[in-house]
């Protein structure tokens, strides 16, 4: 091995801009404690303890089937839909227990956006796709106000450029990375706290991946992201935080930076190094 | 909300008329020159149920739900008057809108015989004088006749054309042996059912409604022979035979004079009480008067008219329309 | 009263009802901070109307009854009606026609007295026509009252509405149930009462099929009723000879189609065969019974059987086969289909022929589902109907020759139902007893072929 | 190693590749000649219907000229309606003037076979067109039956020279019958129409439709989108599936022992045929919509529900409108089979005669299907190519709803 | 970074047994010149040549979708099952043109055995799955002569000891791992000369990977092994040739430890770095 070939995931995370490295103290978003999630009797995540902070980005590493997406899922209640799924201990949004009864799904749903492996977008047009949260919301009145709405959100998503002038056209029209980035800018149309996105690139090509993750680094600053991914360099990338997931448990969370240069654990080395998955 | 609460009953506009097949497409004829004439009133319902199940839904009571008028090819039975009369259907008229004869008949070209209704019993019956059946072919009846299979198509037991060949031609055969005649006194229901039960083997089988489909049969097969009205016969005389039976052979005349053994009456059967009730329903009789003269409609289908004195009778009773009672049926 | 004004009152008031609710609603909307209200302006809109519409329109229902009731007895208490028969049927008919005249739904006199009613009838109607508007719209205020009392910024009114929502859709589906419950109720119940008169066993073991209609419901002769003839001509036609065409036919066109043909040839060729699916049983009876049948009468004379029945089962049996061809091969279809394809691959990557692949591989792979779709087809063959009875003869042999007529359960249900209307003898009940061992025989295929089925989809997912 | 002999490059193994190629092309030969055997039913049914049922649509007609004003009949007042005219008509002896007109033309041979209703349609000439009766007319009457079929050359042996020298005077004739398509059922196939018949399956569908379409599509979507999954759910998924597949003439023993018995006087109507229908019809709906709904992808779900959506606003924003067309195409379908459906029909009532065409779903009708089989039961030779005819028709609307379906679901199929 | 976390993929090809890590000149058995392989219009293989040796374990690597699954199949005309695929240019082994008109797919296919990515064993008997092959191109006469075929098949996927007491099971029984080694096994079974592997280990978890790529180990002495890897970890593990495709292309194709200690391409270096994938 010659020297001028760096050990990749600290490489990847001297590449961040200084800083972000090291950010200032930031509140808690959403805070997990205990969460144990069942599928019928099988535990997919064991008594697993979190928190999300505003202004961060958090990655969900671990092999595939260690229950991060399940976890993920739980935090804005997507996990409502799998009949067979059950969360135990308690997940806060702003020190509100979304599990609460009283809690309202929908809202919860508009507060905590989600962005999904495969892009998603609804098969109509790239306009509608966007307006479509805005107005079951009601949050425009007019025609104009959805306007601003959807340009904005475009614009954010560093789509704006590239649809302006086909704003009509169907939204599965556009290329793999342009959809998902159509779905992030879906998310941010109804102006959430938080962004959840399951492996947002993982069908993507590089290219887009790089642009997707350029686009996380730019939306940081102003929602709570929380990111999983298959891709330990990516997680490098990207996060200021990381948690590493194994068989359902949560095995080390921390600062991305001493996960990947610093573990403290045996299992965190080994995925890191490559000696599984 | 078409009606008002209390009457209960909902109202009807069509004549409904049920029952024999053989009566069925006369009616059907007429049904038709009625809603020609009068196109206001609507088309009457014809359905051919056989003259037992349409006189039992005659019988089931009065009102838009049971049916005006019933056909039938044979005359109505003490019971089922009685039935009539439980249920309230007690003003009913009777008229006989002509005559049929009982058609034994095969396809042009196939087998022909001479048979007597003895030879008909002792190869159609289910236990020929309380014995069993053991015949196979028209030879094993009587040497006389030929050695063919015996195969006869015939209607089934809700048919009135089914029990008149049992009354006409079955029971005659039956009583033609005087021995066996004699045990009547004895158990005269197990006498009844001896002379008239038809076997179940598949020498004869039962049709279903569909007389049209007993030609189709006989047609189709020339060693069967089928049972039906006459007027059936006629309809097709390009492609059946009739039978003779005791030499007389089933002809316009020789039914209307009764030579012929297997002649009987066509009646329909009118509800008094929905004269008034169901639009139309006097006009649709005047048309059956109209129809079923010699140089009428259906004669040219078929239909043996009635004599003239009968004729006359049954003219006047359209518009009289005397009730009929348990007296008239004994 | 005509249905139009109620409709119309409801649908207007309900109408209004929405438009000042989600007028309502805006002003929230625009007083609330952020502008954000618990529902949109337009669910406030929805829950006022339904809460509008939908009593009213119950309420009209009931007063369609309750006044019709009120107009009788206004009617029958006006002295014209002094001159109507006591009772019975004329009379009925005298106050249905006078109604009609009064409705203007019909012109036709013929009962003079019903002209005199007509006028107290419109009276009466016009009367509590206007009353029931009156009511309907106290009743509509009430409802309006406490539907806008209840908007409020903070008022979940989605949530309501969408319950609403829920449960139209709940209702719909229990119709099913229902429907069963129907069909299961009525056969039961009527079963029940032939068993009354016949014993079930000699029902279900006899081999003498003769039912008598016209014989004494009183006391009929249990000798008359074994249904064994039936059940096996059922059996030999749906069962035996149409599955003899069916399978392998179904099979081998759904083989080709999936694994040989073009792309193209598949595109006209799996139309063409759910056309044949498509054409009416009618179609085919008629087909069987005008030109199969005669032909294979012709074929048996000419082979030198005598006196060949003209509705053999063979003519039912072959035409039942051809019609369900498409369905065994659509189940076939599907079943391969679902075999994976990581089994065709791995078989062929063996260097395993197309052919052995699919005798060898996929069709084992798929016999459950095989199997499942062939019960099905079994289960639909002995329910087909016109076909036998077009085709198939009533004549209840018991006999193993294609060449001889049969009967089958369903052309007895027609042939003991058609027209004799008598529900208390054991004829007309017998065909219920069949229909309901025709019910609980396609039943028990249906479920265990489903079943199949599905655990063999399952195991592929 | 490479000079190992592999058991796959052996002449043994190329012989063995022979017959198995062999076999290969046997085994295709038949797949193929399955294929064909069941696409040569199918073109054998359609051809045979075909060539039975060109005749159908034609009937014999004699040309028979009437000079009217040598007749005196005079016109009926304007204000009577059609029935009335007409039988006015008669008591002038139009009848008489008919026969007698015919005579003259085709002798009384061929007079006397003139179908007994033809005057009918001289005096409908007059109603409609007063002024006919100034001048002399040439109407083309049907013939009866017997000469019909003489004609066609079957039937009475005795009538046939006559049909042939009237043919060859070119008196008689076939000609295309129009009234086919709008008379309704008679007793003569002379005479006989299928708009009678028709109308009855239009207004059955209608009901069908109203009742099986909304009902199906609400419990699909309940089932596929909300339904726990609990014993009862459960319970209407396994009633679904049997209703599917329990055999059509037990739904009419449902229509006779319910629909029967609480509206008595409805036999026969397309109303309680339609609702008979419908139950038959609903289950298909229900399936072919959830398996509609079910090729929504879940990620388009999750898409809306992540912006915030509701269940209900999740399915009717986007489940629905993307699973219509597969809805509409299940919907056709069970349409098309309701429409051909006979079985469930002949047990209420709808086997009645009725002469003229059912002006509402509460009168007497017969369905097209049904006259098919009605009419399969006439003797008449003439009924043999009218049958023949009206299953063209109902071939027709069949093929076209199985059409339509099938352009829906190409048209519509997604690849997600 | 700690100095005793050693770069991954350095370590891993350290590993290997020192006599394979440069093996003595073997002789070409596949030879691929200027294949580009199109789905009807789309190509997604373009000009690719690559040599297959003898003794060899070559892997495919590169990013998902760029054509390697492709590729692979493209060597035993798997791609024939596939209606709108279409191959360019040449491809020999032991120099005879697989796409020649004269060629026998079914022969060839023998000759080039393949193990998928999911395994896919019939829904038949453990013996049956082995006997298939043999029994199909007629390679036994007699049971006898079966037997030995399937026991000496199952002990060289390493299997036997495991199932020989259960030969009667269904394949579809066995775990996941032990499936993918009755699908090796099934291949060997006919005596090929090449087995391709398309991402043999992506459905196992760890312990059953090991298991296989030590199997594979095994087996290299006697066969042309392909094998395609997503993971960079895997190729350089158990590879001694290693082909990087990206886009469609190939853009490097050498000795697995040049490939991966001193890459000629900056997009191999890129990729196996973590910049992308
Ligand atoms: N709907 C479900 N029902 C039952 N089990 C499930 C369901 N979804 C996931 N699981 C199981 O839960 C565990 C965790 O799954 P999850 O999808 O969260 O893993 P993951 O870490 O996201 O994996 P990947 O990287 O493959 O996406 C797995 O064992 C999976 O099989
Ligand atoms: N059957 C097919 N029809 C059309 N395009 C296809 C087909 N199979 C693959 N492709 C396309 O060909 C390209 C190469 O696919 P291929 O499966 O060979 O990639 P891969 O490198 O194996 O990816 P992965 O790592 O995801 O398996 C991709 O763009 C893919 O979308
Ligand atoms: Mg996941
Ligand atoms: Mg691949
Ligand atoms: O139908 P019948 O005339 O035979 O009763």
């Amino acid at each position: 091995m010659t020297q001028d070939t760096p050990p990749p995931l600290a490489q990847a995370i001297q590449d961040q801009p200084a800083d972000v490295v090291d950010p200032a103290t930031s509140e808690v978003k959403m805070r997990a404690r205990d969460v144990s999630i069942y599928y019928g009797t099988k535990k997919a995540i064991d008594a697993v303890s979190v928190d999300v902070f505003t202004e961060y980005v958090t990655a969900f590493i671990g092999p595939s089937g260690c229950g991060k997406s399940t976890f993920l899922r739980a935090l804005n209640r997507m996990n409502d839909t799998i009949p067979s799924a059950r969360v135990e201990g308690t997940i806060e949004l702003d020190g509100e227990d979304i599990y609460a009864s009283g809690m309202d799904v929908v809202q919860l749903r508009a507060r905590v956006g989600m962005v999904f492996q495969k892009p998603n977008p609804f098969p109509k047009s790239i306009y509608e796709n966007i307006a479509y949260g805005p107005r079951i919301h009601g949050l425009a009145e007019g025609k104009d106000e959805l306007d601003a709405i959807v340009e904005k959100s475009l614009r954010r998503a560093g789509l704006w450029e590239e649809v302006k002038d086909r704003l009509q056209d169907s939204g599965t029209a556009l290329s793999g990375g342009q959809q998902q980035r159509l779905c992030i800018a879906r998310a941010i149309a109804v102006d959430p706290e938080v962004i959840l996105m399951d492996e947002p690139c993982s069908a993507l090509d590089p290219i887009a991946t790089a642009k997707i993750e350029e686009l996380i680094g730019d939306l940081r600053g102003r929602y709570a992201i929380v990111i999983v991914t298959h891709s330990m360099q990516q997680a490098a990338r990207v996060s200021q935080r990381t948690a590493f997931f194994h068989l359902g448990h949560l095995v080390e969370y921390g600062h991305t930076e001493d996960i990947f240069t610093n573990p403290r654990e045996q299992r965190t080395q080994d995925y890191i190094t490559g000696r599984y998955g | 909300s078409g009606s008002p609460g209390s009457t209960g009953g909902d109202s009807r506009d069509a004549i409904r008329a049920v029952g024999s097949s053989t009566v069925y497409p006369f009616a059907r004829r007429v049904s038709e020159v009625f809603t020609s004439e009068y196109p206001d009133f609507a088309s009457p319902v014809i359905e051919s149920t056989g003259t037992g199940g349409g006189i039992s839904l005659f019988c089931s009571g009065i009102g838009p739900s049971t049916p005006d008028i019933a056909h039938a090819s044979r005359r109505m039975k003490d019971s089922e008057f009685a039935d009539c009369q439980a249920n309230g259907v007690t003003d009913i008229a009777e008229i006989q809108v002509g005559m049929d004869g009982i058609a034994i008949a095969s396809a042009k070209g196939g087998i022909t015989m001479d048979l007597t209704p003895e030879q008909l019993y002792r190869a159609l019956a289910a236990n020929p004088y309380g014995e069993a059946q053991t015949t196979n072919t028209w030879n094993d009846v009587d040497p006389s006749l030929p050695n063919l299979p015996i195969l006869v198509y015939g209607p089934p037991t809700t048919s009135g054309t089914r029990d008149a060949f049992e009354e006409l031609i079955m029971l005659a055969g039956c009583e033609s042996n005087a021995a066996f005649a004699a045990t009547e006194e004895a158990d005269e229901d197990a006498y009844e059912t001896t002379c008239t039960e038809l076997r179940s083997d598949g020498k004869y089988v039962d049709q279903g409604e569909q007389d049209n489909l007993i030609v189709q049969k006989i047609e189709g097969n020339e060693n069967a022979i089928g049972v039906f009205g006459y007027s059936y016969l006629e309809e097709n005389a390009d492609r059946l035979q009739g039978l003779h039976i005791n030499g007389v052979e089933p002809t316009y005349d020789n039914i209307a004079s009764f030579a012929y053994p297997g002649a009987r009456p066509l009646y329909i059967y009118v509800k008094k009480e929905h004269i008034g009730i169901i639009p139309g329903l006097q006009e649709f009789l005047s048309t059956w008067v109209a129809s079923w003269g010699e140089d009428g409609v259906l004669a040219q289908i078929g239909l043996v008219t009635n004599r003239g004195d009968v004729m006359a009778a049954q003219t006047s009773a359209v518009t009289d329309l005397p009730s009929l009672t348990a007296q008239d049926l004994q | 009263m005509s249905p139009v004004i109620p409709l119309l009152l409801a649908l207007g008031l309900g109408l209004a009802g929405w438009l000042v609710a989600r007028a309502r609603a805006w002003t929230f909307k625009r007083a609330a901070p952020h502008g954000r209200i618990a529902a949109l302006p337009q669910y406030h809109a929805w829950y006022a109307a339904l809460w509008i519409a939908v009593p009213l329109l119950l309420f009209f229902l009931l007063w369609d009854y309750v006044s019709g009731q009120l107009i009788m007895a206004h009617v029958l208490a006006s002295p014209e009606a002094a001159a109507l028969p006591q009772s019975g049927l004329r009379r009925d008919t005298i106050l249905n026609e006078a109604f009609s005249i009064a409705s203007g739904t019909s012109n036709r006199v013929l009962n003079e007295e019903s002209v005199a009613l007509a006028e107290p009838f419109r009276q009466a109607v016009s009367r509590y026509q206007l009353i029931g508007i009156a009511i309907g719209l106290v009743i509509a205020g009430a409802a309006a009252a406490w539907a806008f009392l209840r908007l409020k910024p903070d008022f979940a009114a989605r949530t309501k509405v969408e319950r609403l929502v829920l449960a139209a859709l709940l209702l719909a589906s229990l119709v099913a149930i229902l429907t069963t419950l129907g069909i299961f109720v009525t056969l039961v119940f009527e079963t029940v009462r032939f068993f009354g008169m016949i014993s079930p066993i000699d029902f279900l073991f006899g081999t003498h099929w003769n039912p008598d209609p016209m014989g004494n419901a009183a006391n009929p002769d249990p000798s008359r009723y074994g249904a064994i003839p039936l059940f096996w001509g059922t059996l030999f036609i749906g069962a035996i000879i149409a599955m003899i065409v069916a399978i392998p036919l179904g099979m081998m066109s759904a083989i080709y189609l999936t694994q040989y043909a073009r792309p193209a040839t598949r595109k006209w060729i799996k139309p063409a065969l759910e056309v044949l699916a498509g054409v009416p049983t009618v179609v085919y009876g008629y087909f069987a019974a005008l030109t199969v049948a005669p032909a294979i009468r012709d074929m048996a004379l000419a082979i030198g059987v005598s006196n060949p029945s003209s509705e053999s089962a063979l003519a039912a049996g072959l035409v039942m086969g051809v019609m369900i061809i498409p369905f065994v091969s659509s189940m076939a279809d599907d079943s391969i289909a679902a075999v994976p394809q990581a089994m065709r691959d791995g078989s062929l990557a063996m260097g395993a022929t197309a052919n052995e692949t699919i005798r060898r591989v996929l069709v084992p792979a798929a016999l459950p589902g095989i199997v499942g779709g062939v019960m099905l087809a079994v289960s639909r063959a002995i329910g087909e109907t016109m076909i036998v009875v077009m085709a198939a003869s009533t004549a209840a042999t018991l006999s193993a020759n294609p060449l001889d007529s049969m009967t089958t359960v369903t052309v007895q249900i027609v042939a003991l139902l058609t027209g004799e209307g008598s529900f208390d003898h054991p004829a007309t009940l017998a065909a219920f007893a069949l229909g309901f061992v025709l019910f609980l025989v396609t039943l028990a295929l249906n479920f265990i072929a489903l079943r199949v089925v599905k655990r063999f989809r399952e195991a592929y997912e | 190693m490479s000079d190992l002999v592999h058991p796959t490059r052996t002449p043994a193994f190329e012989a063995r590749m022979k017959k198995r190629y062999a076999a290969e092309r046997r085994f295709k030969a038949m797949g193929l000649s399955a294929v064909v055997f069941s696409i040569a039913v199918l073109l054998f049914l359609l051809v045979t219907m075909t060539l039975n049922g060109v005749g159908g649509f034609q009937r014999a007609v004699m040309s028979v000229p009437i000079d009217f004003p040598a007749m005196g009949l005079s016109a009926p007042a304007e204000t009577e309606d059609q029935g009335a005219a007409i039988r006015a008509l008669q008591g002038q002896g139009l009848q008489e003037v008919v026969q007698f007109s015919a005579d003259e033309a085709l002798g009384e041979a061929g007079a006397a076979q003139i179908n007994p209703e033809a005057w009918r349609q001289v005096g409908e000439a007059i109603v409609n067109d007063p002024t006919i009766l100034q001048r002399q007319a040439t109407f083309a009457l049907p013939a009866s039956e017997k000469l019909a079929s003489a004609l066609r050359g079957d039937g009475q042996t005795e009538l046939q020279p006559l049909a042939q020298d009237l043919a060859e005077r070119g008196l008689l004739e076939r000609r295309f019958d129009t009234g086919f398509l709008t008379r309704a059922d008679a007793t003569d196939p002379q005479m006989v129409g299928i708009w009678g018949a028709l109308k009855g399956s239009i207004l059955t569908m209608i009901v069908t439709l109203l009742l099986a379409f909304p009902i199906g599509v609400l419990a699909a979507l309940y089932l596929e989108e909300y339904a726990p999954k609990n014993r009862w759910t459960d319970v209407i998924e396994v009633s679904i599936n049997n209703l599917a597949a329990v055999p059509s003439i037990i739904f009419g023993l449902l229509g006779l022992a319910v629909f029967l018995t609480l509206f008595p006087s409805m036999r026969s109507a397309p109303l309680i045929g339609g609702m008979t229908l419908a139950l038959m019809t609903m289950p298909v709906i229900v399936i072919s919509g959830r398996n509609a709904i079910k090729a929504v992808p879940p990620s388009i779900r999750d898409g809306a529900l992540a912006v915030g959506a509701s269940p209900v606003q999740v399915v009717f924003h986007h489940v629905l409108p993307l699973a219509l067309p597969g809805i509409l195409t299940g919907t056709i379908i069970g349409m098309a089979r309701a429409l051909g459906e006979t079985a469930p029909l002949l047990l209420i009532g709808m086997r009645a005669f009725v002469a003229t065409p059912p002006d509402g779903f509460t009168d007497n009708a017969t369905v097209l299907p049904m006259q098919i089989f009605l009419w399969s039961d006439e003797i008449d030779r003439g009924f043999v190519e009218r049958t023949s005819a009206a299953i063209i028709v109902l071939l027709i609307f069949l093929l076209l709803m199985n059409g339509v379906a099938i352009y829906l679901r190409n048209r519509f199929e997604k690849k997600w």
